[in-house]
């Protein structure tokens, strides 16, 4: 196996997607010559050439309702919308087309669509560059939504996604691109969207997140496990469908949980999280839930000392599983 | 049906006077399940109708620019003369106003004209404006790039070139140069609102402009006159020269829908005065003037569509409803998740 | 006090406040001389002028853009949207832009704007003019999100809405406009956004809902007290800021919660005021959370059954409260 | 200063010699902040700089147009020039780039060059391209209700002009008459997607037309040039006569931002070549062929830009940083809420 980056991952993914099937098609601002802002596309322009690797006008409604129809026709194209914050105005096409066109149809008309962007803070990206968008999204039935964290997921996620039938909102942390590093299969595979992993097997705790935060959760778990505490960590994966299942087997092991989300907290997927445990574990729990989330503030500020304040932190996290742990 | 007039020879380019007395029948069609529609509305038998009276020559022209069976059609929710001229059944339009659960659009979950017929190349819309536009150039765009010989005429309000979509979709679809046309239907409001509180221009058509395409203009009153252009931009797409777009100038007889009361907004004289512009008789006169049509083939196809109307009704009311269980099913390829 | 509907109250709220101040203005679509879709505007035009009754071009993200413009030029605009369902092309001049001006120039610049808009099921509306949008917006700092269900609620939270120093979503329940009938004070007064209602005091229950459900949940209430099961209503009034207090308050003398909205589950505000009992008052109830919502689909559709199926009503309200008192 | 020169009468309307000079200063000023930016960059300083370099041209000479203290400036991230222009200060700039606690802009929130000054008249950006050209007409539309005669001038990238929101702000500014003025700085370049990816036309101005506004082009490396044009479309606003979409041509000198690299996509001979065009050697010739500036003034005006440009850099970065609790401020009018 090789050791890759996340952004390996991703780009190793539409990389042979694209030579595979040759109705994956890329577009989006800047994926051309620019090879994407991360250079994730890097090369794609020479070998796959300009009608699969279409560098966009910079208009997001488009790129997504383009890219809905291409798919509507039997295309598979992958959506690249540049910072998650810039989906906004994609908003529409995603929320109230893609995700209803097979319901609307009853079946007739399809979007297998990939939607990827990055998103997340930890990169000094300011107020317009450092969102998490997922809570945005997740309430939406039809859509799919990926989190992967991990340069094996993102690959074998992203593969799952463009092979699914359905629109897939693919969201890859920009702060794990470069800074995440593992080992993933040489050969093909894939990691099925809707299926949580247990990042580290514990008893006295379940720690359930997503994102970068798996690993600062499990950094956390680590140093609390020098002192005896025994946690368990979810990394969640995807968000829609989320893992009922794995999670509440957990909860009812550990009896004690804490969601760990950068997003804001009013809202955010922690608040479905805590209401599946609310209704079907409560009396399994021997402390109240608890979340560790962004703060319910507009956005990250650009200063270092915005950031900071805002994302949680394996030392905030560990704290609160302390806390958990002990009540 | 009698032999041919002498005046065939100047016929528009394309059309024969079988397809020409074919397209009045459409027209003909239509008006009967737009009145029905309404009547039905009224009655208490179905909630909500659209009407395009005033809509049908546009309409017809265009689908019979198409080539059936192979261009592919993204309307809006006005088109139903285009839909029961590009192979939609009057049995098909009925279910849908009924919204039973064998209704082809989309098992009675739109409403009314909001479609999806795959295997006659309409596709599905919904009732959020302009946001088909950007589906087509898609659409066209996957065409060519599986150098498929397809046109997809795309249709819209002239209210909707106001809608962000609608602009970045024509920006997308001339740089790309994608085989696709757009069908302005320019009657003049939006619901209520007056085109010139809608833009601050006269003709749609000077939008083009900003795109570097080509922007013309036609009578959508005259389904020959509507015809002739679209053809001319099909050919321009199908031959890879880009996507063209055509505003044809028609009118809205009724209220928007069966929601709307347009004397809240238009003078009783206005709305009189529309009357003049009705394309029925107009392409009647046209098809008497040549000799294409008489009184008596008129009333004969008046007197068919009729009564594939009423036994498109009767049967469509008759069909069951979706139940319960139909709610749940086609959230995705594997069924409901959560 | 005056017997008004639900629509009498909005109206008479926004024509108060444009006579009251006049740098109050509405611009949307068919506002003018069609005097609103549902006739909320009437007259409008003729009492204040073109100027102030603004018939804009059939352009949503305009719509709130040009009234986010306005607002930071010191007027007071209420920007509506014909049907919730269209918001979703403003998405991010809400999301991106209003919410985050004050936040985003540290005080200097302010956005005290209304978007109105009606939404919710029942009125065969089908896919498209029947959406439930709250949940997509609720997880914004610095929006406000009022869901009044009276006709006293809307006419005097829309009144503190277009008076707040902040962008607020009103969100009217199009099913109540005409249906719901209630007295309102004659004279000049507000209802303050962020206070929930107890719209029935009882012991054995906590019903935590709002918009139309509020009125199916007191029915279903009433029902129920004939039986001995005294439930207590709150009808939240609005979702962002929520009134946490009296949530918790309630939900600590009744020890049992029920959460009901028309919206969909998954995510829905429902999430969050579960994942707010279980921190809280965990181990103050006697039974797990429950929510009784609309299913996980894409929309309603447009067949009376589809509706009927997706709609809480009375019944299914008042089994589930059923179920959770004999727990 | 010595005396003024004989070609005195032919100055351009409006502008004095001292006024040119001071434009000219303006340009080497800015000129010096965008070089400190990108060295404070280099060594690990501040994470992020925007270059106009190639825009200091139209962007002065817009400033000068408008009315200051009367009228609004709705920018975009690349105006540095046009901010120093309109009463920001380099210690306003450097606080910015340095995010401090006390930057005026947003207190260390957004990026540089996102603004709000509203004691200047210069409104807050967020970096969601051609959301703020709404806010721009919303602005102008304010000032007309309260009859106040004030003109707002939004400016642009011309990759901004393909979002929905800008069309649909041009379209309701031209229906409503508001006193907007619209300029859009031509580069060429949206990051790396080049103008003929971007839209099939060759000029931006064009896109006017379906509006029902004027378009204009001008030399966006000429100050004058774009003076001229800006002032005409400001009196034409201040006069009721409705918004203009002006035109300036002019070029990105250096990579998008600190955090592009223009080698991926230009050709060195590309680059190399855009050096000619430089705005500020010819502005420079053309104040020294009219005898309005000489080689000591210019040196005098370049040492005296330094100097600005150091002081602020050394102090700026003195400046506090926020503080955790500065996370939760200004939330609501109330604080924070939840
Ligand atoms: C995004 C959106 N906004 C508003 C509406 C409400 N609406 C439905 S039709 C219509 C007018 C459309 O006018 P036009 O495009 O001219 O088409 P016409 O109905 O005149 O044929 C409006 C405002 C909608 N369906 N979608
Ligand atoms: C909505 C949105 N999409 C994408 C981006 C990323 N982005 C920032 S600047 C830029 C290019 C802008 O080009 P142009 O408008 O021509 O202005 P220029 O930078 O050339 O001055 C892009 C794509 C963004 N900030 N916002
Ligand atoms: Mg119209
Ligand atoms: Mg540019």
């Amino acid at each position: 196996m090789a050791v890759k980056t996340v952004l390996d991952g991703v780009r190793d993914a539409i990389h042979d997607e694209m030579k595979r099937d040759d109705r994956v098609f890329i577009m989006g601002e800047d994926v051309g010559p620019r090879g994407n802002v991360f250079l994730i596309t890097k090369g794609f322009l020479d070998e796959f050439g300009r009608d699969r690797v279409i560098d966009t006008p910079l208009a997001e409604a488009s790129i997504v309702g383009v890219a809905v129809g291409a798919a509507m026709a039997g295309m598979r194209p992958i959506a690249e919308i540049q910072f998650a914050d810039f989906i906004y105005p994609a908003y529409n096409q995603i929320v109230g087309e893609a995700a209803k066109i097979r319901y609307r149809t009853a079946g007739a008309q399809t979007c297998p669509l990939v939607i990827r962007t990055p998103y997340g803070g930890g990169v000094r990206g300011a107020l317009s560059h450092s969102v998490s968008v997922e809570a945005l999204f997740y309430h939406v039935p039809g859509l799919k939504i990926c989190v992967p964290s991990t340069p094996r997921d993102a690959q074998g996620m992203l593969v799952s996604a463009i092979r699914d039938e359905d629109p897939v909102l693919f969201l890859e942390h920009k702060r794990t691109y470069r800074l995440i590093k593992g080992e993933v299969p040489d050969s093909e595979f894939t990691v099925p969207i809707g299926v949580a992993d247990v990042a580290r097997t514990g008893k006295d705790l379940s720690v359930i997140t997503y994102g970068l935060m798996r690993h600062f959760a499990v950094e956390a778990a680590e140093t609390l496990a020098r002192d005896g505490i025994d946690a368990e960590v979810i990394d969640l994966r995807s968000v829609r469908p989320l893992d009922r299942a794995t999670i509440l087997d957990s909860v009812r092991k550990t009896r004690r949980a804490l969601v760990v989300h950068e997003d804001q907290k009013f809202g955010g997927i922690g608040a479905e999280v805590c209401a599946i445990i609310a209704e079907e574990a409560l009396f399994e729990l021997d402390a109240p839930l608890r979340r560790v989330c962004g703060p319910d503030v507009p956005a990250m500020g650009y200063a270092k000392e915005y950031e900071e304040a805002f994302m949680p932190n394996p030392e905030r996290i560990g704290a609160a599983m302390r806390e958990l742990a002990a009540f | 049906m009698k032999s041919e007039p002498k005046v065939r020879a100047s016929l528009p380019d394309g059309l024969t006077a079988d397809t020409l007395r074919e397209m009045y029948y459409r027209m003909v069609l239509t008006r009967m399940c737009d009145d029905r529609a309404f009547a039905l509305n009224r009655q208490g038998k179905i909630p909500f109708a659209a009407t395009c009276q005033g809509h049908e020559g546009v309409q017809v022209g265009a689908a019979y620019a198409l080539k059936r069976g192979t261009d592919w059609l993204v309307p809006y929710y006005r088109d139903t003369a285009l839909a029961l001229s590009y192979g939609v059944t009057p049995r098909e339009q009925l279910m849908c106003l009924f919204a039973r659960k064998a209704d082809i659009f989309s098992s009675g979950r739109q409403f009314p004209n909001h479609y999806s017929v795959p295997d006659r190349n309409i596709a599905s819309i919904s009732s959020i404006i302009a946001a088909h536009v950007t589906h087509g150039v898609g659409m066209a765009l996957a065409f060519r790039m599986r150098k498929q010989p397809i046109v997809t005429l795309i249709t819209f309000g002239e209210g909707s070139t106001s809608e962000g979509e609608w602009h970045e979709a024509l920006n997308f679809a001339s740089i790309h140069k994608v085989p696709a046309v757009f069908l302005c239907e320019n009657n003049e409001f939006a619901i209520s609102v007056p085109q010139k509180l809608q833009m601050a221009i006269t003709n749609v058509a000077d939008r083009a402009a900003g795109y570097g395409m080509p922007g013309v203009i036609c009578d959508g009153t005259d389904p020959v006159a509507t015809y002739t252009v679209v053809r001319a931009a099909v050919e321009r797409a199908r031959a890879g020269e880009g996507p063209t777009l055509i505003e044809a100038k028609c009118y809205r007889a009724m209220s928007h829908t069966s929601d709307d009361n347009q004397a809240t907004y238009r003078t009783p004289q206005e709305i009189e005065a529309l009357k003049s512009r009705d394309p029925i008789p107009r392409f009647e006169g046209w098809l008497k003037d040549r000799g294409l049509i008489d009184d008596e083939t008129i009333a004969q196809l008046k007197k068919k569509a009729q009564a594939e109307v009423d036994e498109a009704t009767d049967w469509a009311e008759q069909q069951p409803p979706p139940t319960e269980e139909d709610l749940y099913t086609h959230v995705y390829a594997s069924g409901a998740l959560s």
